[in-house]
Formats: C-alpha cells, structure tokens, sequence
C-alpha cells in the first residue's frame, strides 16, 4: 500500500485523533507538564512513529491515549482522545475537579460514581480496540503467573460471546450442516480457498482441532457418501459433553454486559455534548436494564459462585487452544512449552514476543509500542522489529511505534512525530523527516547520531545540541526549544508556536516557518 | 605481524586470556561459566580499540578483568612495557600459541619447553595476570576506568571535589593545594565550573556525571582508559557531547582507549580497530571500515546488517538469526557460533546434542515415509564425550545392513536440504550387534583459532582454516556481499 | 533538584557541604508531620531522662536511695490500699500511688534515665558491632561471610525473650558486678546479628556498585573501601533501624524487669519494676477504708499509668523511625 | 530445582543451625560454676534423702572433670536420649525437664497457634482491602491500628484485657466475665475428675480437648473462656507485624510494570487486585512470618507469667527466677528454639510453593 494512497483516504480512515491534549503530574516538588497541547491523528493500519529524547513525554503520551496514567500523582487535565470515533475521555470535568491553588498545593475533588463508570467503559475498550506492549519485558509481565495464563486471561476478557457462540455451535451440530459443508467443499476447485474455507468453518464450529482430519478427508478419494459418513462421525467425536445451558446463560449474561457498555458509551458522548436531554433518557434505559439482567442472569451468577471451576472449564480450554495459535503466530520456539513456563524462565527476546502475542489477543485495531526494543540486543531487536511489521500488514492494525532510536524509525515507521519537552515540534512521512527535515531540533537530532553506514573520519566531531533536557516543573517560556536554538529569535521566548502545516502533510512548530501563535 | 616502524609501539598485549565464574549452589558447585575464553589482541599508543557484541559475550568481564579488578583464570597481561621487551614477548607468546594450537595433541615437549622457559622470567616481570594488589597499584596510575551507569559510578555520600581528588590522593603524592587546583582545571576542561566541586552527585544530570567520572579518570593523566558503555545509559545529544569529549582528550593527551559498547554506531564512529566478541572469544578483529564493509566472519555479518540505518531509502539485505544465544555457561562444541551460522560446515562442531533434535524429525512418517517400514524408535541416547548418538527400536530388525542402507539413503536426501550441514557431520552408522537400533558417529570436530587472513585482518572461523587439499576458502565471498558497498 | 534548577541559583561558592544536606533532610522530615510530633515527643523523654540523671534533686526525686530516704520519711509500711490519682498534697500524688505509697508520677520520671539510658547504650553497642562485622563479611564474601551467616542464623533461632532470660541469668551468675549489667551485656550479645545481618545486605549491594569499583581502580585497598565507601552508604539504613530498635529493647527491658528481675533491686525506678509493683492489685477492689464502701471495682492506675507512658514513648520513636526511613529512602533523595 | 529438593536442601541447611543451637545452650551451661549443675543430684529433683551425693560424686557421675568437647558430646547424647537434665530443689517443678516440657508444651502450643491462625485469618484479608485503598480512610486507621500494635508491649496489654475483661471479685461490670489465671474452670479444681492427674490433663494434654474427649462439655467451655484474654493479648501483636508487611506489599506491588500491563489488557480494577496484586503483595509478607513468630513465642513467656498460664513459658521463668535450674532454663531454651527453626522451615517451604522463581 504505497503511503500516497494513505494521504487521499476520507476522515473516517482515521482510527485514533487526540485533540489538544495536556497531561499534568502534581508532585511535593512542583506541577510537571509532562504534555502540553499536543494534537496527531494515525490512520487505519498505518505505523506511525513518535520519537524523542527522554523526558519528552512519548511515554506518557502512550499512557494517556489509554487513560493508564496513574492517579495519583497524574491526571489528563485536558484535550479529547477518539479511538475509533468514540471519545473515551469524555467529560473530564465531570471526573474530578483540579482546583490548583498553588505548583505544590493542588486540590484534587474525584466524582466516585462518574470515575467508576469511565473505568468500566474503559476496561472494556483497552486489550480489545487498542493494545499496548511495553519496553522491559521481564517487568512487564507478572513474575509468578504462567504466560499461557496471562495470554488467556486476555483472550477470556473480549472473546466470551465468540467462544460461548462457537461452542454452542459445536455441541448442536447436525447432521444436515455437515452434509452441506462437504457438498460447498466439492465446489471449490482450488486448494488453496478450500484449506481457508475449513479453517474458517472449523474456527466457527469450535471443532479447529479436527482440521488437519477434515483437511485429510477432503483431499481423500473417497466418495460424497463416505465422505460425508466419516464427517459426521469426525465431528461427534469432537463433542464433549459441555453443559449447554450454563454456556446459554453465561452468553447471555456477556451479551446484556455488551449492551450496558453501548449504553454507557451513548450516554458519555450525550454529556460531553451536554446534552442532558438524551443523557437523561439513556440513563433510564441503563437503569432499567440493569434491573431486567439481575433478574435474568441470577440463577447464572449464583452458579458461576458456586461451581467456578466446572464452568470454566471449556472456556479455558478454548482460550488455551487460541494462546497456542497466538504464539506460533509471533513464531515462539517450542509454543507448548512456554505455554506453562514462567517469564524468568525465558529470554528478553522470547518474552517480548509473547507479549505481543498477549496484545493481540482479541484482535485489536491499534497497537501501542512503548521503545519495544530498547532492552534488548541488536539481532534480538532486528527479529522483533521484523515481527512487528509482518503483524501490521497481515492484521492491518495501526501501530503508534514509540522510540528514541532514529534508525528504527527509519526502519519501520511511514509517519513520523517528533516530540521536545511535551510538545510536537514536527510532524511528515518518514522520507521527509529524513530528507527535508525543518525544525532545528529535529536536525540538531539528526546530525548528533552517530552513523555505523558513513565512513568513519577520526577527526570528525558530533555536532550536538548544547545543554540539557529542561525540567517540565518550569518549563522555558514561550517556545521550550529556544534556550538550545541556534536559530533563537526574540519571540521565540515570549510566544510559543504553533503547530503549522508548511507543506503536504508535514507540520512544523517553530517562527522560522511561520508566525502563527498559539494560545491556550 | 606487521611490525613497520611509523607505527606507534604496542601499549598493552593481551594473550590466551580467560576467566571463568564458578556457578554455586548450596555447596556444591555445577560446572563454570566460560565469560572470557581464550582472547589475545593487542592496542597500539594513542589508539581507540572497540570491542562490541551482545549480551553475555564477555566484553565487560575482558574490561575489569584488564583493569585487574577480578582475577583472571589463565593467560597473560602485559601493560605498559618498555618496546623492545614487548617486541620479544609477542613473538615469543604468539609461537607458544601457535605452537599449542597446531598440535594439540602430539605436543613435542622440546619445542614448548624452550619457548617457556624463555617466557616464565618475562611473565614475572612484566605480567600483570599473576601480580600481588600492591604490585598492581603501580600500574593503577596509568589505567583507569569510565563506567556506563552514571548514577551508580558516582559515591551518593561524597562530594564531586574528593570524587575527582580520590585517584591523585592515593596514586600521587601531590599535595592538598595542587589537587585542589588540578581539580578546578579538570572541571573546566569537562565542561564544567568550580562550584560544582561543593555538590553531592544527586543534584546532577546523567551527561554532567558521566563528564566527572571521567575527569576522575584522567586526573592521574593514565596511558590506557577502559571505558565500558560510556554513553548507552544517556540521551542521543547528551551522548554527542559526551563523545565529543573523549575525542578531544584523546587527541590533547594520547591516551588510548579500550571502548566497549553494544552500540555499533558508537563503535563505527570512534574506534580504528574493532574486536567482535561472541560468547567469550573474539571472532573478528579488523580497521574499523575494512570491517563494517568487508567481513569475513558469517556472525560479523549477521551482526552488522542487523543495524537499522538511519535512512528510509537504504534497504538492507538482512541476515536473521534463528535462535536466541546460547548460555555461557554450556558453550557448544567446536566453533560457538555453529548451532546458528547460516554458512557452517559440517566440521564445525556438530556434537550429539544438535543432532538429537533434527533425528527426531527424520524418524517423522510424514516427513521419511521409507522410514516406516523400521520399527519404531523407542529412544535417542546422546553421548556427548564418545561424539556419538545411540537410536534403539522398540523391536530388533530384520536385516541389519538392509537397515543401514535405508537409513543411509535417508540422510542423504536430509543432507541436501537447505540446513541439512548438520548431517553431513556423520562419519558412520554402527548398527547395533543386538540389531534392535544403530549407532551414529560424527566426525571429530575442529576448533577455530584466530587467524591472521589477510594483513591487518584476523578472523576464527574455520571456513578460512584451509581445510585439507581446498586452498580457495569456500567461503570467500562473505567480505564482496557487503551490507554497505553502495 | 534538578541540574538546570540549580544552575539558576549561580551556584554559591564555598558553603558547608555537610550543613546542607542536613538542612534539607530536615526540611523534608518536617514536612511528614506526625513523624515530627514524634521525634519532639521522643526528644522530650530523652530530656527528662538527662534532667534527671543530670540534676536528681531537680526533680524532688533522686536516685533510688533518695527514693527510699524520702519513703522512709513518710510511713514506709504496707499501706492498706494504693492512693488513687488525686490532686490533693502535691504534684506527686497527681497519678496517684502504687505499693508501700510509692508515688506513680515521680518514680515514672525517675525511671525514664535507666529506661531510656540502658536501651540507647544497647542498640549503639549492638549496632557499633553487627555493624562493622556485618560491612566486612557482606565486602569480602567467602568464608568469612559464611561463618557470620551461620552465627546469625543460630542467633535468630532462638526467640529474643526467652535469648535474654537464659543470658541475663546465667551471666548475672558469671560476671562478678551482679547489679543491671548483666542484663544490658545480655541484651547486646543478642542484638549486633539484627545489624549484622542489615549491614551485610546492605554491603553486598553496595559492592556491587561501579563507584566501589572505581576506587578499587584509583588505588584505594579493600579495607578502605569498606569504611570509606561501603560502611557510610549502608549507616543510613542501619539509622533507620536504630530508631525502631530503640522502641523494642525498651519493651524487652520492661518485660524483664516485669517478669521479676528486678535489675536494681524491689525498688529500682524502672518502668517494667512499677508494672511488677503493680500487678497483684488490680485483682482487688478500691474501697473507701472508713465506709468500707466499693469505689471501683479495680485498682488499675498502678499498671495503667507506668504503662501508658511506656506506650506513648514506642509510639513516638516508632513515627521516628518511619519518618526517617521515607526521608533517608535514596529514591526520594532523587 | 524440584520443590521435594528444595525441601532436601532446606532440611540439610537445617542441621548446622540445630547443631549450632546445642552448641550455644552448652556454652551457657558449662559457663556456670558446676554447683547449679550438680544441684538435682545434691538436693533435687534426683534423690531421696539417703541418696544424695556429696560434690566430688556428683560431678564424676556427670562426667564433668572430661575435657570439654567430650562434654560436648555427651550432652548431645543425653539430648537424643531424652536425659534433658533434671529440676533442682525449691523451684516449684520436680521431675526430669524432658517429661516437664512434654507436659505443658500442648498448652503453650494452643496460645500460639491459636494466635497465630487468628491472626492469619483476620490480616490477609483486611491487610489486602488497606492495601488497595491507600491513603483511604480505612488505609489511615489501619496504619494507626498497626502502629500501636506494633509499639504496645504485649505483656502490658494482658494486663489491661485483665482490668477490662478480667472477672472481678466483687462489683465486676458484666461484660467482666473472663477469669484472669490459670487453665483450669473451677469445677475441675474442686474435684479432680478421673481424666485428670498431677496438674493436667490426658491423653493430650490439651485441656479443651480431653473434656471434649471425655465428654465434659461444660469444663471444656470453662477452659475455653481461661484461653480468650492470653490469645486476644498475643495476637494483636502479631497481627499488626501481618497487617503493615501485607501493606507495604501492596503498595509497592501496586506500582510494578505488570499492574500497568494488565490494565492496558482491559482488567477491571478488582481484577487487577484480586489477580496480580494481591498474589504478588503475599510473597514478602510470608517471608517475614517467621521474625514474627519469634516475636510472638517471646511474647508467650510474658503472657503465661500474668495469666499463670502452665506453659514451657512460665517454665522458662520459674526456672530462671527466683532460684537458677539451670536444665529448665536450657530445656526450655532449646524447645523454644526448635519450635522456631521448624516454624522458619515451613515459612521458607510455603514460600518456595508460592514463589515460582525459587523453585526453578
């Protein structure tokens, strides 16, 4: 997909768009502002590529767009995050009022009911519409639970419905369903459509693991009858005595669960609009539902209380089938037996992988690396980067690939973002950050990495960027680049820039393009 | 050995260097783990020696154990010796080497025996391997280390005015005034002013700290500095600085430089010769650019195009790896890197335990259908030392030799797969007198040494040992697919 | 504070190094409020204690023979009944009195000095030697530090109570002096292996750290590394410790005096001796001696008041001890 | 390594401390003049009138005049074949010390374990609610509860349940209604049942259990209500060490990396607790159960002697006090000791359970 293509799609290509955001840390010593006004947008299946030095505030933007900062000492204090066109920030007034009386005195009012409500809706969108992998795989991962253990737990969260739907499935097969199944298989003349046809059924009739027997048969000489004999047979065997009805309800009870979260959604979106009239309306209908599915789903929740284990127990396996699948899919060296390994067992390079076999549990549509491959070694970080970019093109889900390295963004971003001190300072498609890069501290950047593909030339000197990192409890007025800023103007202090787009796609912040301000 | 006279003389010669671990636990302990495993290299005056590689290839044990700050295990550290001596004891300890090396076994005392007792006097006087503590602080003068984490290099409780003072306090016998006044002047030179003399380390950044561990190191004005990651813990333009830095005191005092990192850029930029490590041997060393641009050894190349490059239109032709690096403490046999070199041939170092695994997929029906007419295969015993694997049946065969021709053929067609080297490392097949399985024998293999190729240019890797009777090294072409010739 | 912060400060020139970082672990330790409370509330008893060990007249009541001479100036006999806390005749009889008319207030004062004076002399002496053996053994590893593991692990494996019981009273036997010494000895021996074994982990991290390494590398021996380098970082955590240790050995010293040591004699101004005092009364009912009339049911100032000062002093060095440990915690330093 | 050699390997650690624990009793032992060694034969617990042996016997009986490592080793025999030294005159206690032991041991067992799992049961619970809600109202009190629990000697708060609590002779309040010595209910005192001989009960010596056993509801209760005010003072200790260990360990355990990865899974809150957190938070405080049970074993020799409680710990001290025997003092000292390295084995076994890294 070549990146031209990318720039002419419509709006609603876009999968996440974060809209002036600002994320503060209220700390004994003073306010951080970690972000300040920040605004991108990344598109469906695109890679796009953050980079910055630490302290710039990329990791913290990967916290803020799923609302994990942790609270306290943090808190989103403005701006909008839509992922996937819904605002999951919603009204942030409503969750808490920030009354700052002075940079260490800050009063923090939190509104329980509205707090516990965010959390709810978000629980529900974070592993299963956007999924993060972290940079420190041996802290990342909990120490004294197995990996197949935590990868399910991820599967278990998004995926009940689909598993319960398939397994119902599986247990009410008849005979007529499998009759036609081989008559449809007849027809297909090609191998290769055949072999995705049976995956696909096999997946939604719960029976994948008689595939390869399935696959066998098609290919086999013998006739329609037979074939269709030795069908049925195969799949009764699959059956495996689950007690429907308990599947039935807990199905049932996930499903109305699913409905609450739509309607939750709706009524957030109402109040940021305040429009109370519908918010109120929805409101009702939660209400009411909420009082129809205690009635409906108590007999379900009493028995998963009482008879946990035996409820769980084809979900379990379902989900342990698909972690095998996730791993071999982040191609893992000897899948069954990392499956009940714990992580100190294994190496930096295995456990990374399965971390992001854990982020694609339920398929999400954005995947957030925070510096992946930071910790780990050169030809560990080649396998991983290579891993990422196969994922991106075979499950087209977007990636906000975060670094400090500017050869791995190089190497796999087609967007790139530049970040100083919390603010976007430049932002254009890779070739153009690299070729025609205009904001000084994107070329001082530049030209102070050291490059292992140039001659080397003994006397040659770095050119660096004078100075230190500032700190974000005073932050320099006006733009934060001018104390370091050969090119330093005397507005640059007073006024800060506003991100401008000179070109197609590619935004600058900084006067010497454009003298644009910005307020807040 | 190009000795020519315009080169400056050699500063510090390393030979045969090892240093083993002991793995305890409880009282007992298991086995060791070979961190430094034989290295020899030597650094010119007022050259920078780069010594890269991934985790656990021993870099930063070759580091302290140079700098004397653990013990070694074997081999020899010669450190600032008058030239004409170093002359002689690098001719000397490189025959003894060449010596042991070539035959292993048939050793002829004799010749060893001379070349010894010529050597023993001089490792006295000059070695630094075997010396007392209070031997060793003579030469503490003139080496010093930079460490890479600059929050842990630094005493929390001391101030920067006795941090930097500590070396000429106990090295030197300057007096209080002049350490005083040579502190200031090492503050300015780092780029930092003389009020930072009254601060804890705590109130500075990690760029600031890294400038004081390194005006500690050269206060004492050393020869040779082991920096060890100097700039991996800091950000892309603190690390500019920082490197700026260390080149400009190079080339105002000449010292030369030991520089360790995992960052091959960094390495690229700053040193004239570079030394790849790979699990405690050294497999490549060479001219820094000959390096990046014409390898010899397979781990050079997959190391070096594992890069990324920082620029979108260069595509590169990239050598994965299979496999994660193997632990320290169980090397492989032969040539460490065979289990994951793409070009390896079957001498390389093949033993039972890489075989175990590939027959169990032979015996696979799917995958050798013929196979199947043999009993099945009830169990796969390795024997490590007798470089032979034991496969016993679950019932005797009919035939024996009609069983090893079957199998014979069988491995053939493995052999002509795409990593079908490993069994082109078997020499026989023994079937069992019992007749109820066979034994596979592998060749014995050879152990790789590092070889001068060409000038300059010293690779291990046994593709260039001229193996028997093929004088052009299969090879050779490794240097031509440059990753970089554009 | 950040390197740039500073930076704007322009840096001034030569000013007590030591001074500072006083000022600014105080500024932070004020800043946990309780812990402050408690550091003035512990500093108060260590007032009173050197008061009175300074100036015993001060207070009215000396040591223990002033104690008795002033007994024996009022009726020493076994008074019918202990006085209840009244605020008649005097401030001494504000808490009221316990046996033989010992009044509770000054003899609580009186005995804060040995209390107080006895624990400090143990955990310092406890600390000065698990310290200095511990930094060793953590530094230099081997043998060495293998035989002071298992010493402190046969130390630990005996409760501390029952540990100080058989030493107090089996050395009481031993040693010639006979009197309170031998409790304190006792006490010691059982409590360097607690620093010990702080200092030893503390040391072996320490030893790990690159700057231990650079002095190795600028010249500096293995000894002086431990007391120049190693000992200094791992005196904060053990600080720590000494603090909340001060408030257990008080606690262990009262349990055995309680238990009927009587260190210094039946009337020896201490805490634990008071509570010993006390303890058959409280089974017995107050009566007003003339209308044989029940007051209360029980006679409780004599053990609840001793005890409450007890308590209120581990209290206040126990938020101490915390407050130090977040305050001297390096990574708040950051 | 296999959790069964773990347990091998703590095991075989155990012996040098076991042994070095004799060693040390020994050195106390040898240390005093022989006199207190030689007393049960000279007047005690050893002899009749006629029998008793003059110095010179007595100490060439005991072996005293071998060179001391024989000494050594015969001390250990004696251990091993339960000769533990015998009670002196005068100290209230007649008999070897091993059968002494062997008779007040279960009543001492009872307090602690009784404290102990009471202690257990209320902490983990309560600790892991404080834990997640820090700085929280509930976070406050909890804190300020463990302070003082910590802070307030337990042989003062028995004292204080006694005022409270204890029974009164006259004019009690009613809630007063706990007896404040001994072990025994009344009934048993004024007639001595068929069950019960010289001070305690059989077969197990545990009294609660022999009524029941024997089919005495009543003096069962009796002797239930004697144990409420010892293991009340006794837990509370404890308690407090459980409930500020579990928090640290929450708190800390509530900013690792992996509280971020789960939530980023989707994990809703109580989840996140239940799952990662409170599963991570437990490990640390297991390892500090075993300081706390040297604590509370200490605490038990206190609360015996305010309750007159007939345990080994009021053995320890009327052994020590007023008069010296020494044997009950280096019985009592090794019972003690064992108990607490066998308490440290099983702490270290059920931490090698809970904590994968340890077993691999």
């Amino acid at each position: 997909m070549l990146v031209e293509d990318k720039l002419v799609e419509n709006e609603e290509a876009v999968y996440l768009r974060v809209e002036n955001l600002s994320t503060k840390f209220f700390t004994s010593k003073g306010i951080v502002k970690a972000i300040d006004n920040l605004s991108f947008e990344i598109r469906k299946g695109e890679i796009f590529g953050l980079v910055g030095e630490s302290g710039c505030g990329k990791s913290v933007t990967a916290l803020s767009v799923m609302d994990l900062i942790q609270d306290p000492p943090g808190r989103i204090t403005h701006g909008k995050i839509y992922i996937d066109n819904f605002n999951i920030i919603g009204d942030l007034d409503r969750l808490a009022k920030i009354d700052v009386r002075s940079e260490t005195d800050v009063r923090i009012k939190r509104n329980k009911r509205m707090i516990k409500r965010h959390n709810e809706i978000l629980s529900k969108i974070r592993g299963d519409k956007i999924a993060m992998i972290f940079q420190e795989p041996f802290l990342a991962m909990n120490p004294v639970m197995r990996i197949g253990e935590q990868i399910s737990e991820s599967i278990l969260l998004h995926n009940r419905i689909d598993i319960a739907n398939s397994i119902i499935r599986r247990e009410n097969i008849d005979r007529g369903k499998s009759d036609s199944f081989i008559e449809y298989l007849e027809t297909i003349k090609g191998t290769e459509r055949a072999l995705k046809e049976i995956n696909v059924w096999t997946r939604e009739y719960g029976v994948p693991d008689a595939e390869l027997k399935i696959i066998e048969l098609s290919r086999s000489a013998l006739s329609i009858n037979e074939k269709k004999e030795k069908m049925y047979e195969l799949l009764l065997a699959e059956k495996r005595g689950v007690n429907l009805q308990a599947v039935f309800e807990e199905r049932e009870y996930f499903k109305d669960r699913e409905k609450l979260l739509e309607l939750n959604m709706e009524m957030t979106g109402y109040e940021e609009k305040n429009d109370e009239v519908n918010a109120r309306r929805v409101g009702e209908e939660i209400k009411e539902l909420r009082r129809g599915m205690t009635g409906r789903n108590i007999s379900f929740l009493l028995k998963q209380k009482l008879m946990k284990k035996q409820y769980e127990r084809p979900f379990l396996q379902e989900a342990r089938r698909r972690t095998l699948e996730l791993l071999k899919l982040v191609n893992i060296a000897g899948a069954e037996r990392v499956i009940d390994s714990y992580p100190h067992e294994m190496s930096g390079g295995m456990l990374q992988r399965a971390m992001i076999a854990m982020a694609l549990a339920s398929n999400p549509k954005m995947l957030i690396a925070d510096e992946p491959t930071t910790a780990l070694d050169v030809t560990t970080q080649a396998q991983i980067l290579e891993l990422i970019k196969n994922l991106n093109t075979v499950t087209d889900s977007a990636v906000l690939f975060i670094t400090h390295d500017l050869a791995v963004i190089a190497e796999m971003c087609q967007r790139v973002g530049v970040m100083y001190a919390g603010n976007l300072v430049e932002s254009a498609p890779v070739e153009i950050i690299f070729s025609n890069m205009k904001h000084p501290y994107t070329i001082g950047l530049m030209a102070s990495v050291p490059r292992a593909d140039k001659k080397r030339d003994k006397a040659m000197k770095l050119e660096s960027i004078p100075g230190a990192v500032p700190n974000l409890i005073s932050p320099p007025t006006g733009c934060r680049f001018h104390p370091r800023c050969k090119f330093k103007m005397d507005i640059c202090s007073e006024k800060k820039p506003k991100l401008v787009e000179i070109e197609k796609d590619h935004k600058v912040a900084c006067f010497l393009y454009s003298n644009e301000v910005e307020e807040n | 050995m190009e000795s020519d006279k315009n080169q400056k003389n050699i500063v510090l010669f390393v030979t045969n260097l090892k240093k083993y671990f002991p793995i305890t636990s409880g009282f007992r302990n298991k086995g060791v783990v070979k961190a430094v495993d034989g290295v020899t290299f030597w650094v010119r005056e007022g050259e920078t020696l780069g010594i890269v590689g991934e985790t656990g290839c021993g870099k930063t044990t070759l580091g302290r154990t140079i700098l004397r700050l653990i013990d070694p295990t074997d081999g020899e550290i010669y450190y600032d010796v008058p030239s004409d001596e170093m002359e002689n004891i690098i001719k000397l300890e490189t025959e003894l080497q060449e010596k042991k090396e070539r035959d292993g076994e048939n050793k002829n005392d004799t010749e060893v025996e001379t070349l010894l007792k010529e050597l023993i006097p001089l490792r006295k006087k000059y070695s630094l391997s075997n010396k007392s503590n209070k031997e060793i602080i003579q030469k503490r003068k003139i080496m010093q280390p930079v460490f890479q984490d600059p929050f842990s290099s630094l005493d929390p409780r001391k101030l920067v005015k006795d941090i930097i003072a500590e070396p000429m306090k106990l090295l030197t016998d300057m007096s209080n005034e002049e350490i005083e006044k040579r502190t200031a002047d090492l503050l300015s030179e780092i780029g930092l002013n003389e009020d930072h003399m009254y601060r804890f380390p705590h109130e500075f950044s990690g760029g600031q700290r890294q400038r004081i561990g390194l005006a500690r190191a050269i206060s004492i004005e050393p020869k040779l500095l082991v920096l060890d990651e100097p700039t991996s813990a800091l950000d892309v333009s603190v690390q500019a600085q920082i490197l700026n830095i260390l080149k400009d005191v190079q080339e105002r005092r000449g010292i030369t430089y030991l520089f360790i990192s995992h960052h091959l850029s960094v390495i690229r930029m700053m040193s004239d010769r570079v030394a790849v490590m790979y699990l405690g041997k050294i497999v490549e060393l060479a001219e820094t650019d000959r390096l990046f641009t014409d390898m010899l050894h397979p781990y050079t190349k997959a190391l070096l195009s594992a890069i990324p490059v920082p620029d979108p239109k260069t595509k590169v032709q990239r050598v994965v790896l299979e496999g994660e690096i193997p632990s320290p403490s169980d090397p492989p046999k032969g040539c460490h890197f065979h289990p994951r070199c793409p070009v390896a041939l079957p001498v390389c170092g093949w033993s039972p335990r890489d075989m175990s695994g590939p027959l169990q997929t032979m015996f696979d029906q799917f995958r050798n259908p013929e196979l199947s007419i043999l009993p099945e295969v009830n169990e796969i015993v390795v024997d490590e030392d007798g470089n032979s694997i034991e496969i016993k049946f679950v019932s005797a065969v009919k035939s024996s030799d009609e069983m090893v021709n079957i199998i014979n053929k069988v491995i053939e067609k493995e052999q002509s797969l795409p990593n079908g080297v490993k069994f082109r490392s078997i020499k026989e097949i023994i079937p069992a007198p019992t007749g109820d399985g066979f034994t596979i024998k592998l060749i014995d293999p050879k152990v790789p040494h590092l070889r001068e190729i060409r000038p300059g240019h010293f690779a291990s890797c046994l593709l260039y040992d001229a193996p028997e009777g093929n004088t052009q090294p299969e090879f050779a072409d490794v240097g031509k697919q440059a990753a970089y010739s554009r | 504070m950040d390197a740039n912060v500073f930076a704007a400060k322009g840096g001034e020139k030569k000013r007590n190094p030591g001074l500072d970082n006083f000022i600014t672990t105080m500024k932070l330790f004020v800043k946990t409020r309780i812990a402050f409370v408690g550091m003035i509330i512990t500093l108060i008893y260590f007032l009173i204690a050197l008061l009175d060990a300074v100036y015993p007249q001060y207070l009215g009541v000396t040591n223990l023979s002033s104690m008795l001479a002033f007994l024996h100036g009022q009726s020493v006999s076994a008074s019918a009944q202990p006085i209840a806390p009244t605020t008649v005749g005097g401030w001494y009889y504000w808490l009221g009195t316990t046996e033989y008319n010992i009044p509770i207030f000054p003899s609580i004062l009186a005995s804060l000095k040995y209390d107080l004076g006895s624990s400090l002399l143990i955990v310092a002496l406890g600390a000065a030697t698990g310290v200095i053996i511990g930094t060793i053994a953590g530094y230099f590893g081997g043998l060495l530090d293998e035989i002071v593991m298992r010493i402190t692990d046969i130390f630990f494996s005996i409760p501390f109570l029952v540990f100080a019981i058989a030493m107090a009273v089996i050395l009481s036997r031993v040693l010639p002096s006979g009197s309170s010494i031998d409790v304190i000895i006792a006490l010691t021996i059982i409590w360097w292996p607690i620093y010990a074994r702080l200092s030893r982990g503390n040391a072996l991290t320490i030893k790990s750290l690159k700057f231990v390494e650079a002095a190795t590398a600028s010249g500096s021996s293995r000894m002086r590394n431990v007391f120049v380098h190693v000992m200094p970082n791992v005196l904060s955590a053990v600080f720590v410790q000494f603090s909340l240790d001060l408030g257990s050995i008080v606690q262990i010293f009262a349990g055995l005096d309680f238990i009927g040591f009587h260190i210094g004699g039946v009337f020896f101004p201490e805490l634990g001796n008071l509570l010993n005092i006390g303890q058959p009364y409280l089974a017995q009912p107050y009566l007003n001696l003339t209308t044989g009339q029940v007051l209360s049911s029980t006679i409780w100032w004599p053990i609840v008041i001793p005890g409450i000062f007890l308590l209120i002093f581990t209290v206040a060095i126990n938020l101490m001890g915390d407050g130090l440990r977040d305050v001297l915690d390096p990574k708040l330093r950051r | 390594m296999e959790l069964r050699y773990y347990i091998v390997r703590r095991l075989l650690v155990l012996i040098p401390t076991i042994l070095g624990l004799t060693l040390l009793i020994f050195i106390l032992m040898r240390s005093l003049p022989t006199t207190y060694l030689i007393a049960p034969y000279t007047a005690g617990a050893k002899t009749t009138a006629a029998k008793a042996l003059d110095t010179a016997t007595a100490i060439k009986l005991l072996g005293l005049n071998y060179p001391v490592p024989v000494q050594y080793l015969d001390y250990l025999n004696n251990l091993l074949h339960g000769n533990w030294g015998y009670m002196a005159a005068g100290g209230g206690y007649t008999g070897s010390v091993l059968t002494l032991i062997g008779l007040y041991l279960p009543n001492t067992a009872q307090l602690a374990i009784g404290a102990t799992v009471l202690s257990i049961i209320v902490a983990i619970p309560l600790g892991t609610y404080i834990g997640a809600r820090p700085n929280s109202v509930a976070d406050q009190s909890g804190r300020i509860f463990s302070l003082f629990g910590y802070a307030m000697p337990a042989f003062w708060l028995a004292l204080l349940l006694q005022i409270i609590f204890g029974a009164k002779s006259v004019g009690g309040a009613p809630w007063q209604i706990f007896p404040i010595t001994g072990v025994y209910p009344e009934s048993v005192l004024i007639h001595t049942p068929a069950w019960m001989a010289n001070g305690t009960s059989y077969p197990t010596h545990i009294f609660i259990l022999d009524a029941l056993l024997n089919g005495d509801p009543s003096a069962a209760w009796g002797g239930f209500m004697h144990i409420v005010l010892p293991v009340l003072a006794l837990t509370y200790g404890i308690l407090a060490g459980i409930l500020r260990f579990i928090r640290a360990g929450m708190v800390d355990a509530a900013n690792q990396e992996y509280v971020k990865t789960a939530r980023a899974k989707g994990v809703n809150e109580k989840l996140v607790i239940k799952r990662h957190v409170r599963r991570n938070a437990l490990i640390p405080t297991i390892t500090v159960m075993g300081l706390l049970f040297a604590g509370l074993l200490g605490g038990v020799v206190l609360i015996e002697k305010v309750f007159a409680y007939p345990g080994i710990g009021l053995l320890t001290v009327n052994s020590a006090l007023p008069t010296l025997q020494i044997y009950g003092i280096a019985g009592t000292t090794l019972i003690f000791g064992l108990l607490l390295v066998s308490a440290n084995l099983v702490v270290d076994i059920v931490y090698a359970f809970v904590d994968p890294r340890i077993r691999y």
